[in-house]
């Protein structure tokens, strides 16, 4: 295996590009070397990320949104207090994933282009609308983070090309976001359901709201539908009601050693009515 | 130090740092991967994909081929006409014909690194032919499943029973059917309880080294220096003596580490590659998939109880599998089932059944809380519905000193009442509970072991002492025998070595299990100080020129009696030995032999939990341990063992299990979905150490490591039945389980 | 397999190495270094007996390359505190009977050092959830959480 | 030699022509599992598999441990423990 730590994203896409065996990027490596180690891949090259420039920085955009280096660990965003006044959500999903020390490794592009549909924290990037900026061979595009993971273990990134950033929309005014999800123990589980809600009142009213679940389908899904049944209302019981049962009707899952369908299904239900509620009141100003 | 700046007749029952501390909290404590010798090899293991499988070919060429690679082995490198519980030790070594559990060896390599060796091993290719597997305990005791080992089962099997029953049992006492006719209320409810690991940190790993004369050297984590060389040469065929093994300090054990895996391999390895010592350090997966965890059960239960809670008969018929081979505890689950209680008829039933899973090992009282699990739950269950306190229907029928146990013979001195009647003044009892929120109790029991212990000790020229035990320490025990031997010498605590040897320095000894190690090596310890203590009297006798048997030992000096009390001053141990040169030479104690007068020991455990309703997650609250040590020689320790059971427990009864895929494959071989609690699953543990000593030890010691892994089963079900109504009867209760069940 | 020469500071003292690009930080340590008091026990980032700092910043060391540790300072158990001078943390350990077989515990070390480092006054749910990542076998945690406790108070000048 | 009764566990019946309490003439536990084995050689390979003698409440595991007629005397399988 080469080791690589190339200086520019340009120069690690070239390095892929014209690699002619198995190629991993090199982040956080908690699930690369797992992988390594386990004898599950054995790279012909890894291309380390972390020399590039600007890839441990949290900056905020002109418009008043976030840009996210591709090796900022997860401890890193939890201190961040900016970052955590405007989209809790969104950070603690990513403190969900492992323990402390996976914290001081881990990166939100690692966890999404690790394809996993359990992903903690990829609902809370979807929910918050977030983008990620791709560099190829043939230089970069813009997509949205839902559609990075194809099915489970597979991206929709080509040969060559490398997740160089990632950015999170301008938060605005009466938003808030949350993220929840259900593991047997209290920590250092993969989530069964995962659920993350962003949403935006006028008074009490919601105006906006994405809904993302993970672990229920193939990738991690935006869930339009649980979005609807609570745009226009006040969170109240009716409108919970309607949520709990877009959220299930959206569940695709299947039964492994981690859950079963129905339980997945119920619990997503579950999940969503409480992160709405944690949403809801952040929105409102609330401590929650 | 002067005598009198130490309280030498209090030793015992104090909580001195261990003698092993600093090593410990430094990294400088040398495990089973951590020892490396000049030229050593390292090794990887090969090993089935598949639940159960005919081996065809394996073609070793590629491997061979690689630089670096200097040996591999297969079966074929094994002596042959193996018979009994060895040939079944060398085929879980490594496969002979079949492969017969997902991860049992097939091939082993050793190179110059350990990435070369894993490298290697993925260029051996083994030809297959699959065959039908079982897994379940239920579907292997059926007629029809694939028979396993057919003509394996043993006399105790009558003709016609399934092809997977190795091993049947029944025993009990009175009158069934007139016990269940006298009582008010009889139950029959059928228990599960799936396959737990015993989980320790530190995996597998040993260093050995085998040369062209015979002559082999093994450093290794295990629970028994002698087991590992007595098993290890059984399966090479080499002799004995002729195998020196040091045990390394050890990661935790449990049980698990009282036996071998891959330890011949090393062996093997090195004696094909010129005697170049080989490491082999087994990763988690392996250790999941293929070291020994416990047995999974099937049971039913059925109690009689009058409407006052008087158990009237009980019977209990227990399947379980412990994998492949013969060996799953099903005799020792039966004979804990009842033992609480005092029972004028009760039957017992057992089949050991054969599975395609790794061969099971020892883990902490082997069988006792399966029994307990299914036990356990059904009296709470009875209890409940006569509307009883079921701490009060366990002292009703409670067993006490000289009754006789469910499983035959009449106890020796045990405290079960007096360990249940300081849980029901123990304040949890009464903390209030919310929405909910419930609590459950239950009694647990293990016999505890003596068994086979040799320990030598001596008195160094200063007055110091080291004792010699074969015993590795594996929670603490060398601070309880230094205790112990200081306590019996009169000299400060930190005046004793306790070193646990290898087995070229002392007779054979059995493993840490059993609960043994500060019962039998220190009453071992005990005997050989007193011994020393003999011979110290008898030489400050020639000092004096008076009659030995007219001096006496106080505070770690001779000192006249008798008549002669007074005429000289004390000798110290010091003086004594600082002479011994001139005085007759090395001044010493040993003691050798079959250790009895184990004491048992019981527990009872009262748990509260809380459980969501919506996601069916239970979280304990709050935990209570009481147990009787006999006596605590280290009460921190004894605290630690009652803690560290508990938790076991927790994490088997909610989380721990074995899951296997349609394939028979292990789908779960990683502490992430191998789920032993960590640090924020649990709240602090009580702990109340009840003390009735045990009249077989100097000191009243009983033995506290086993019975505390026992109780938390079914007192964490009767708990969430107590906040949910809903009785949860097959571990481990995840959410899934409990959530399905509050749906009724 | 080309070998990676690396230059790094491990507890203080510069040291070099050769890795093969795929051997773990843990691996260097162990097996190229001699500083075997990280342990593994399970290669995969959730035991967190291998647990070190880099740059402060605290990892399990079997998810690092030790390629990456160029340039770096990393910390490790061996560097917390010799005999004579021991962190108050190591000997809460040892007076609380923190550790029964002692393999999870350098690694507890170094995680709870870096949590006091960072947090002067834990709540036991914060030391909780800060060592969840830390498997305990042996002792059920009682005393862990109570040796960190002690030793905290002790730090910030406390009688316990 | 005296005469001892050795308790068996029920499932031994079988083997032992339907008795569950066996009488030997014995005075140590070796001469009691021998002459067990001689009256009834289907147990044979049972009792040579390791079992547990519980005398008067206590485990021994001595063949020379002297038995009476007062003992109670049981024969269990093999404990050990983890």
């Amino acid at each position: 295996m080469r080791y690589h730590t190339p200086s520019t994203f340009e120069d690690a896409a070239r390095l892929a590009a014209s690699a002619s065996g198995l190629t991993r990027f090199l982040a956080g490596g908690t699930d690369v070397l797992v992988q390594l180690r386990a004898g599950m891949v054995q790279p012909d090259d890894l291309i380390d990320l972390k020399k590039i420039s600007g890839v441990d920085a949290i900056e905020r955009t002109e418009d008043g949104g976030w840009h996210i280096g591709v090796a900022v660990p997860g401890i890193r965003l939890g201190g961040h207090a900016d970052l955590c006044a405007d989209w809790p959500g969104v950070v603690e999903g990513m403190e969900l994933v492992g323990s402390t020390q996976i914290q001081g490794r881990a990166t939100l592009v690692g966890n999404l282009c690790n394809g996993s549909p359990a992903a903690d924290s990829v609902p809370g990037l979807v929910a918050a609308g977030a983008t990620v900026t791709i560099t190829g061979p043939n230089g970069t595009r813009t997509v949205p983070v839902e559609d990075i993971p194809v099915s489970p273990g597979k991206t929709s990134l080509a040969a060559g090309e490398v997740v160089s950033a990632i950015t999170l929309p301008p938060r605005g005014s009466n938003g808030g976001d949350a993220y929840l999800r259900f593991i047997p123990r209290t920590e250092m589980d993969i989530a069964v359901v995962g659920c993350a809600v962003n949403l935006r009142l006028d008074g009490d009213t919601i105006t906006e709201a994405r809904v993302a679940l993970g672990a229920v389908a193939p990738t991690v899904v935006l869930v339009p539908e649980a979005a609807d049944a609570i745009i226009g209302t006040t969170l109240d019981d009716a409108a919970i009601a309607a949520l709990v049962a877009a959220a299930e009707a959206a569940c695709n899952p299947i039964t492994d050693k981690r859950g079963t369908v129905e339980f997945r299904t119920e619990v997503a239900g579950v999940l969503a009515k409480r992160a709405a509620r944690i949403a809801y009141s952040r929105a409102k100003g609330e401590n929650a | 130090m002067a005598k009198d700046e130490f309280n030498v007749h209090n030793l015992v029952g104090t909580r001195p740092d261990r003698p092993d501390g600093l090593d410990k909290v430094t990294g400088r404590a040398r495990y089973g991967a951590d020892i490396s010798a000049p030229g050593m090899l390292w090794a990887a293991v090969v090993r089935s994909p598949h639940a159960h499988a005919r081996i065809l070919s394996i073609d070793t060429s590629k491997a061979e081929a690689l630089e670096g690679v200097k040996a591999v082995v297969t079966r074929a490198d094994f002596p042959t006409g193996l018979t009994g519980e060895d040939w079944n030790l060398q085929e879980n070594t490594m496969a002979g014909d079949v492969a017969l559990y997902d991860g049992h060896a097939v091939a082993a390599v050793a190179a110059t690194s350990q990435l070369l060796a894993n490298d290697a091993a993925r260029l051996i290719e083994v030809e297959y032919e699959v065959l039908p597997h079982v897994i379940d305990v239920d579907d292997a005791i059926k007629p029809d499943a694939p028979a396993i080992r057919p003509g394996s089962a043993d006399a105790s099997v009558p003709e016609g029973m399934a092809p997977n029953v190795v091993r049947y049992m029944e025993f009990g006492h009175g009158d069934l059917e007139d016990g269940f006719a006298k009582a008010d209320l009889v139950c029959e409810k059928s228990y599960k309880t799936e396959a737990a690991h015993q989980g320790y940190i530190e995996p597998h790993a040993c260093m050995g080294q085998l040369g062209e004369d015979g002559k082999g050297e093994m450093w290794v984590c295990t629970q028994g220096q002698w087991f590992i060389r007595r098993m290890c040469s059984a399966v090479l065929g080499m002799e004995t003596s002729q195998l020196r093994v040091t045990p390394s300090e050890i990661g935790g054990g449990f049980g698990g580490k009282t036996t071998i895996f891959m330890e011949p391999l090393s062996l093997a390895l090195s004696r094909k590659a010129g005697g170049k010592p080989v490491k082999l350090v087994m990763s988690r997966a392996e250790v999941l998939r293929a070291t020994g965890p416990t047995a999974s059960a099937s049971m039913d239960v059925k109690i009689g109880m009058t409407r006052d809670g008087t158990m009237t008969a009980a019977r209990a018929e227990f399947r379980m599998q412990g994998g492949a081979f013969p060996g799953a505890p099903v005799d020792m689950a039966l004979y804990c089932a009842f033992a609480p209680y005092k029972l004028p008829a009760v039957a017992h039933i057992g089949y050991d059944v054969l599975a395609n899973r790794p061969k099971c090992a020892a883990y902490r009282a082997p069988g006792s809380p399966m029994g307990a699990f299914a036990v356990e739950s059904l009296v709470d269950e009875m209890c409940r519905e006569l509307g009883l306190d079921p701490i009060d229907v366990r002292l009703k029928n409670g067993v006490k000193s000289g009754d006789k146990s469910s499983y035959g013979p009449k106890f020796g001195s045990i405290g079960l009442t007096e360990v249940l009647e300081a849980t029901k003044a123990h304040p949890n009892l009464a903390a209030p509970l919310g929405p909910n929120q419930g609590r459950g109790a239950a009694a647990g029991y293990w016999f505890n072991h003596g068994g086979e212990t040799s320990v030598s000790m001596a008195i160094s020229e200063d007055g110091t002492a080291q004792v010699s035990v074969g015993t590795p320490d594996i929670g603490g025990s060398r601070a309880s025998i230094a205790l112990m031997t200081a306590e019996t010498l009169g000299i400060p605590y930190e005046n004793v070595r306790v070193n646990v040897v290898e087995t070229g320095a002392l007779g054979v000894n059995e493993p840490t299990h059993g609960s043994r190690a500060t019962f039998a090596s220190g009453k071992a310890a005990v005997v050989a100080a007193e011994q020393a203590i003999g011979e110290m009297c008898r030489r400050a006798a020639n000092e004096w020129g008076i009659d030995p048997e007219a001096v006496e030992w106080v505070d770690g000096a001779a000192q006249p009696a008798g008549p002669n009390a007074g005429k000289f001053p004390p000798m110290s141990i010091a003086e004594i030995a600082g002479k011994m040169g001139s005085t007759g030479g090395p001044i010493s104690g040993h003691h050798e032999g079959n250790l009895d007068g184990v004491g048992a020991s019981f527990g009872t455990h009262v748990v509260d939990v809380e459980v969501d309703p919506e996601t069916g997650r239970t979280t304990i609250l709050r935990y209570l341990v009481v147990q009787d040590a006999g006596r605590a020689i280290h009460p921190s320790y004894v605290e630690g063992q009652y803690q560290g059971g508990a938790a076991q427990g927790i994490g088997w009864a909610l989380n721990e299990e074995y899951v296997y895929d349609d394939q028979g494959r292990l789908a779960n071989p990683v502490f992430l979905d191998y789920r032993v609690p960590v640090a924020s699953d649990l709240p602090m543990i009580d702990t109340v150490i009840v003390e009735v000593p045990n009249p077989g030890h100097p000191f009243g010691v009983r033995g506290v490591g086993e019975t505390g892994i026992t109780p938390p089963l079914p007192a964490i079900a009767n708990a969430i039945q107590h906040a949910t109504g809903a009785r949860l009867r097959h571990l481990p209760m995840t959410p899934a389980k409990v959530l399905a069940a509050l749906k009724g | 397999m080309t070998k990676v020469h690396v230059t790094t500071t491990v507890n203080g003292d510069p040291v070099e190495f050769l890795a093969d690009p795929r051997e773990t930080l843990l691996d260097s340590l162990r097996n190229s270094l001699g500083l075997t008091g990280s342990k593994e026990g399970c290669g995969t980032g959730d035991c967190g007996a291998c647990s070190v700092t880099m740059n402060g910043t605290l990892v399990c060391s079997c998810l690092v390359l030790g390629v990456e540790a160029e340039g770096a300072q990393i910390e490790t158990i061996e560097g917390m505190g010799g005999d004579t001078q021991l962190h108050p943390l190591q000997r809460k350990f040892v007076e609380h009977a923190a550790l029964q077989c002692g393999f999870c515990t350098p690694g507890i070390l170094v995680a709870a050092k870096k949590l006091l480092e960072e947090n002067a006054n834990p709540t036991e749910t914060e030391i909780r959830y800060w060592l969840a990542g830390n498997l305990c076998r042996c002792t059920g945690y009682d005393k862990i959480i109570r040796a960190v406790q002690d030793a905290a108070a002790e730090m910030r000048g406390e009688a316990a | 030699m005296a005469t001892v009764a050795l308790h068996l566990w029920s499932g031994l019946r079988r083997l032992t022509g339907g008795a569950e309490v066996v009488e030997v003439n014995a005075e140590t536990v070796g001469e009691a599992l021998d002459a067990l084995c001689a009256a009834h050689p289907g147990l044979a390979p049972l009792i040579q598999g390791g079992v547990s003698v519980v005398i008067d409440g206590d485990m021994t595991t001595s063949r020379h441990h002297p038995v009476t007629p007062e003992n109670e005397i049981f024969l269990m399988q093999r404990l050990k423990g983890g």
